[in-house]
């Protein structure tokens, strides 16, 4: 294995930092949103990664498996994702309220307004 | 070879979310959006999360969209590009980028048994999940008996955010939402598009049914009240895209659905409060009934009850939160 | 065998995602996120059996039922858009 | 006979992975939308039907069998439905299917 075990990890960190990217040097608030949505998903994916066990099945027990896959950070992350769309489904809300309250999604002319 | 197979699906996931970041057009970036939900759900499925990754797909085949395309509908869907202070922002990504995969060579490999996830308490969860609740999926047994809490906790986090998107878009706008009359809105949905129609509405019956499925089954394979209320969420939102809003809202009123927000949220902790009634403990539900474990059998159906009416609810309200948004 | 057709798939699934990135409309995006779709069903209904647990196919299906759900949701965004601003819109991008 | 439903289902697996990879290369290599959807759409539903064939064969008489024939069932009721609502959407945008012979444009974004 060696570091090919690390590539989950590899993966996760660079999918976090485009998700921040986005969140931070985008001024649509949409693409901020979309941005939050994919370091959502890299943390998923890093705690998933460290649920799996070489040679384990998926925690459902069945006869004649012994080995499984630990099943906490599964539960931890199932509920997440139903969370994160909900609360991604609040942030859009508070955009559409932004939209017509400014006339804009972009940060810098809302910022430009607020000033004013 | 698997390990492969899920690197190379790693390196697509990586270049699907460089290139959402960098599409100017919203609206491309909603669809590759979709991509990116179904390259991490069979990612999933390869790392042994079978009831994560069908989770994933309820929410991420369908519902994501819809909730996007709904807010995209009423803010526009073009960028106006550019970014501030570009360069820097660039500097802080990579050099933090660089940190955390130092610092991932600490970490145990993949799959390594001694990892420390894979000795404490999960461990105990796998062994004891045959004695104390006795249904083969230890994801649902964990989630519904051991961690009933955690799980209480979450159900509230998405019925508030369900009533913040309620109080948010509901506020000040003429035509109340939901209280649309739905005589006044001649013609809207795809009732033109008579494939799409057809065989719509010749698969919302089985979608049902499968969300039904999903919901009962899940003590024994993968499914639970989350993934159920997700998928027949998107029924029903079939259901309005298809026939128009204010059919689906005759069929499915407003009120109905707030009642079913609380309603859910309400039977979870009425589960536990009768735990205490009965002599055990909040979310004990060993003392439902004569013998602990069948006590067990029926909390864990109940409160996934609960949890699949208050998805169901959330989802429904949020979506009927944006469409009557955008009429009104 | 199952890994041929896995193998065959994943190809697949990563021309279709440089058809998803190459555009140039947006409905070429889309045909790419539905191709995208369909494999992932056949991906998945493989793996299952290449991971020895046949009854994970309710993930397979949660995807055949409910995938074509986001086209729909196009072409009633896009039947919106066309009603409120008569003129043609003309391509996007 | 095990022998020859073996290699009956090996034979459609690699005829559906041939299918999946005509496909693939269709809706990357042809020249516009409506060419790139007959390509997509047509080569799915062929595939589908030959792996999911295929993996039937190997199931034998299980649950899986029909768990297998629903997803056969609802991919060959929603993939051209998907196909059938993309193309309107791409109509409705005005997206113009080219008549006569087609020239293959230099691709801008």
């Amino acid at each position: 294995m060696g570091l090919l075990g690390l590539v989950y990890y590899w993966a996760f960190a660079i999918l976090l930092m485009i998700g921040f990217y986005a969140v931070i040097a985008k001024p649509n608030l949409i693409k901020k949103l979309i941005g939050l949505s994919i370091f959502q998903a890299a943390v998923f994916l890093l705690y998933i990664t460290m649920g799996k066990v070489d040679g384990g099945t998926a925690p459902i027990l069945q006869d004649g498996v012994s080995l499984y896959s630990t099943p906490l950070p599964q539960v931890l992350i199932l509920t997440a994702i139903v969370v994160g769309i909900s609360t991604t489904a609040l942030g859009l809300g508070i955009v559409v309220r932004i939209k017509e309250e400014y006339g804009s999604i972009e940060e810098d002319e809302i910022q430009e307004r607020d000033r004013q | 070879m698997i390990i492969l197979f899920g690197i190379f699906l790693l390196t697509l996931l990586v270049i699907t979310a460089l290139a959402i970041v960098r599409s100017e057009s919203l609206f491309a970036a909603v669809i590759l959006t979709g991509i990116f939900s179904l390259l991490m759900a069979a990612n999933f499925f390869l790392l042994d999360a079978a009831d994560v990754a069908l989770t994933e797909a309820a929410i991420g085949a369908g519902i994501s969209t819809v909730l996007f395309l709904g807010a995209l509908a009423l803010t526009g869907e073009h960028e106006r590009g550019g970014t501030r202070s570009r360069l820097l922002a660039l500097g802080v990504v990579t050099i933090t980028t660089l940190i955390v995969i130092y610092a991932t060579f600490d970490k145990p490999r993949l799959g390594d048994p001694d990892a420390p996830v894979q000795q404490h308490v999960g461990t105990w969860y796998l062994e004891n999940t045959p004695k104390l609740i006795d249904i083969p999926n230890a994801v649902t047994a964990v989630l519904g008996s051991f961690r009933g809490y955690d799980t209480l906790g979450e159900v509230f986090v998405v019925f508030t955010a369900g009533i913040g998107v309620l109080f948010l878009l509901g506020a000040r706008s003429a035509g109340r939402p939901g209280e649309i009359d739905p005589a006044n809105v001649p013609d809207e949905g795809l009732r033109h598009y008579l494939v799409p129609r057809v065989v719509g509405r010749m698969l919302i019956p089985f979608i049902f049914l499968f969300g039904l499925y999903v919901q009962f089954h899940g003590d024994y394979g993968p499914g639970g009240g989350f993934q159920a209320g997700a998928i027949i969420a998107a029924a029903v939102i079939l259901y309005a895209l298809l026939e128009g809003e204010a059919q689906a809202l005759r069929a499915l009123p407003m009120r109905v659905l707030k009642w079913l927000v609380a309603g859910g949220a309400l039977l979870y902790g009425a589960v536990g409060v009768a735990g205490m009634l009965l002599g055990g403990n909040f979310l004990d539900y060993s003392v439902l009934a004569s013998d602990p474990i069948t006590g067990q059998h029926i909390g864990i159906i109940l409160i996934e009850l609960g949890v699949g009416i208050t998805v169901t609810g959330v989802l429904l309200c949020v979506f009927h939160a944006f469409a009557a948004r955008g009429k009104a | 065998m199952y890994y041929a057709v896995t193998i065959a798939t994943l190809v697949t699934m990563a021309l279709a995602l440089v058809r998803a990135l190459l555009g140039p409309t947006i409905y070429d995006r889309l045909l790419a996120a539905n191709m995208f779709g369909t494999k992932t069903v056949l991906l998945l209904s493989v793996v299952a059996f290449l991971y020895g647990r046949p009854d994970f196919l309710d993930l397979a299906l949660v995807y055949a039922l409910i995938n074509f759900i986001g086209v729909i949701a196009v072409l009633e965004f896009i039947r919106e858009r066309a009603d409120s601003s008569d003129a043609a819109q003309g391509m996007d991008e | 006979m095990a022998l020859a439903i073996d290699i009956l289902s090996w034979v459609l697996l690699s005829l559906g992975g041939i299918f999946v990879f005509i496909g693939g290369l269709g809706a990357l290599r042809m020249p516009n939308l409506y060419t790139r959807m007959h390509a997509a759409s047509l080569t799915d539903t062929m595939a589908a039907v030959l792996i999911i064939g295929g993996i039937m064969l190997q199931a034998g008489m299980t649950l899986a069998t029909i768990k297998l024939a629903a997803i056969l069932l609802f991919l060959l009721l929603t993939s051209p439905t998907a196909s059938n609502a993309l193309a309107s959407a791409a109509i409705l945008a005005g997206v113009q299917p080219e008549e006569g012979p087609i020239k293959r444009k230099v691709i801008s974004q």
